[in-house]
This record gives structure tokens, C-alpha cells and sequence, in this order.
């Protein structure tokens, strides 16, 4: 299954890139998909959303899902 | 829908108001217009600061915007809210956000518009990078409300 | 001396707001601007009204805006602070009162305008009457804040 | 010793003036003040002001004092 991931901020510095299109071999924990990509085991004070929702660490990401990775906000 | 606008340049708030209200037609219906402004300063955290690049989440930012809107319509009676927000680079004295809230009386309006301004600066996906004279740096957190 | 005007005719709130801090000179200091606007509706307590008139004490009234200002800059740390007031013959849709308040951080300017706007209502000298259908009536209560 | 006392709003309709000078024997409360001009024994929902500070019923009236009577104030 294929999945977009985007990234923002401090963490699209930090991983290069602003986005880049994955394939996973079945519906993965949000949280498995940081680990993969960022080889760190911690996701604190990372947020995570799956097609611009907030969701948890263990929210399950799907086939053709937009999942994206961000540091706290600080608009306004 | 509620009026939510992204900008990619300088914006002057209080003609956009204006606008608005011309616009919105609802003349002897409103009785209070609460509005806030942020406004980009020349010092953070202590740091003199020259400029900011403001980052969002095109979408979820917008659609988020949405949402706290509708939230604050669905706790409070309003005639109308409007939101503006710039994102790009940001000189200092640039208006960053509007918040503006329309109601009969003036307690929906004040709370709302707080509600409005804490929940865009707790949930909207934005990102500011300062650049000082000690080079770029993102801010990491927002003063509390 | 905080800017504290009456107005015995119409006055646009948003170009009084911009015309203040163009004035002001304080660009990159001032963070967060919040303002409350009261407008003439065409209806109070369910009964349609036609026009107003609004009295005040002349002399005691600036003297209690003045005084609501020093407070509010005693109690927080503000920039700079802005209030109008119209007084006399009043048509539905006018701005009755404006009050804006300049602060580095938001918290500041949302309390501090609020607690302007509540002590202005409840101490000011100024007093309504409506016209209606049924002919002339003085308010009695402000609306609970 | 004379006072100017003035009234507002529905105070100066029922009053039927604005304005007026009164001349007392002595310092007085401000109180005993409007129950003579009004010939009312009750200032209850009377706001009274001396020199343009507002005041309690018990404050004294002294020589040149401008006094004001006044209903709740409905501005804002």
C-alpha cells in the first residue's frame, strides 16, 4: 500500500525533505511509520496527523493515506 | 463556510474589517465586534529579530481554521467571524493574524474571539522561523495566552 | 493623559484605529492589538428601536475614562490604550463606542480591553434613551457583560 | 453657602431642569441634599457625585461643591 508523508518546519529540515511517497507491506501504527523514517524511537513532541486530522501515536494509517509529521505550532 | 484567509502578502486588518462588514450586511443587527491582531514585533524572547518566515500546512491549516470557527459559532449565538492569516516573509510591524467576531451583544463576542485567537495559536498548523543577527532560528513555542 | 474622546457625530471605528497607530509610532513594539466596537442595533430587550440619544456628563465622563484607563495601565503592561465615545443623536448601525488596546503580548491586551469596556459600561456617566414606535424610553440596565 | 447641583438623564426630566443653584445653612449629607430638592425620603437607584467623583449617600455637601444626581449609568 502506498502513502504520502509530508513533513514541516524543523523536521522537513531535519529529514531533507518536504515530502516523499512510501510503500508500506500492510496498515501500520503512525508511529511505526517516524520510526521508519526517522530511525528514532521516540515521537515526543512530534505531531502526527493522517489526512490533516490530529491523530495518536497508534492511529492506523491505510492504503492512500496523507500522513504528515510536525514540531508543536506556533502560528498566530 | 466561515471567511478564513490565508495571505502570501502584507495585509491591513482594519480595512479588511471594514470590508467584511460592509460585505456581511447585517447593519443594526451586531451590536459588538470584538477583533484581535497580532502583530510582528522587533524583539522575542529578549532577541532582537529582523524578519520571520511564517510556514503552514496548505489544507489542513485552512481546514482547521474551519473547524475552531464552527466550534466557537456552535458555543456562542455570532453574526459572523472572520480569520486572516499570513504566511511567507514577514517584516517587523506586518499584521500576522485577524481574529474578528460579530455578535448581538458584547460577552459572545469578547469570549469568542479569545477562543478563536488560543485555539488557532494551540491547533492551526503554522511555523515561525525568526531571522537574527545570530542567523535563522524556529520559534519553539508561543507565549501563553 | 490616555486618548479618551467624545464624539458628537459619527466616527469610524477602524480608521480611528489605524489613524491611532499610525500616530503612535510604536511599530515593532506592540505585539497584539485588541479592540471592542459597540454598535447601535435596531432592536433592544425584543422591541424594535429607531434611534437614540445618548447623554453624558461632560467633564465627569473624561474624567472617568481617564481614570478606567489609568487603571487597566496600572494592572497591565500596555502600550498605549484608545477610547471613544459618541454622545447625542445616535441612527442604527452607528458605532457607539470604541475601545482598542496596544500590548506586547496578547494576554495583556485581551484583559485590559475588556476591563475597559466593563468599567466604561458600569461607572462611565452616560445614559440612553431610545426612541421607538411607542415613543421615548430610558435604558435602564446595560446588558450583562 | 452655595452648591450647584445637577441632574441627568431621567433625574433631569423629573426634576424638570438640569441645573440649579442652592443656597444651605451649613455642610449637609449629600442625601438630606436630594431629599430636599426632590422631596423624596428614598435615594435608593440615585447615583450621587461631589465635584465629579462619584460619593455615598453620607458624604458632606461643603461651599462651592458642584453636586449631581443621577440614574444607573447605561453608556458602552
Amino acid at each position: 500500500m502506498n502513502i504520502t508523508v509530508k513533513y514541516f518546519a524543523s523536521l522537513r529540515e531535519q529529514m531533507g525533505k518536504a515530502e516523499e511517497l512510501l510503500t508500506l507491506s500492510k496498515a501500520t501504527p503512525i508511529a511505526e511509520v517516524w520510526e521508519n523514517v526517522s530511525g528514532e524511537t521516540s515521537s515526543d513532541n512530534i505531531l502526527m496527523a493522517i489526512n490533516m486530522e490530529y491523530v495518536k501515536p497508534d492511529a492506523i494509517v491505510e492504503e492512500g493515506d496523507e500522513v504528515a509529521f510536525f514540531p508543536p505550532v506556533t502560528g498566530g | 463556510m466561515m471567511p478564513i484567509e490565508i495571505r502570501t502578502s502584507s495585509f491591513d486588518p482594519w480595512e479588511e474589517i471594514n470590508l467584511h462588514q460592509q460585505k456581511m450586511g447585517k447593519d443594526g443587527q451586531f451590536g459588538a465586534t470584538a477583533s484581535f491582531v497580532g502583530t510582528m514585533r522587533d524583539i522575542n524572547e529578549g532577541e532582537p529579530v529582523q524578519s520571520m518566515t511564517l510556514e503552514h500546512y496548505p489544507g489542513m491549516t485552512e481546514k482547521h481554521l474551519q473547524e475552531i470557527c464552527a466550534d466557537a459559532s456552535q458555543k456562542w449565538d455570532l453574526i459572523d467571524t472572520l480569520v486572516i492569516h499570513r504566511v511567507g516573509e514577514i517584516e517587523i510591524a506586518d499584521p500576522i493574524v485577524l481574529v474578528c467576531v460579530w455578535s448581538a451583544h458584547r460577552a459572545e463576542a469578547f469570549d469568542a474571539c479569545r477562543f478563536i485567537m488560543e485555539d488557532l495559536k494551540s491547533k492551526a498548523p503554522f511555523w515561525k522561523q525568526e531571522s537574527t543577527t545570530e542567523g535563522k532560528r524556529w520559534v519553539e513555542k508561543n507565549t501563553p495566552g
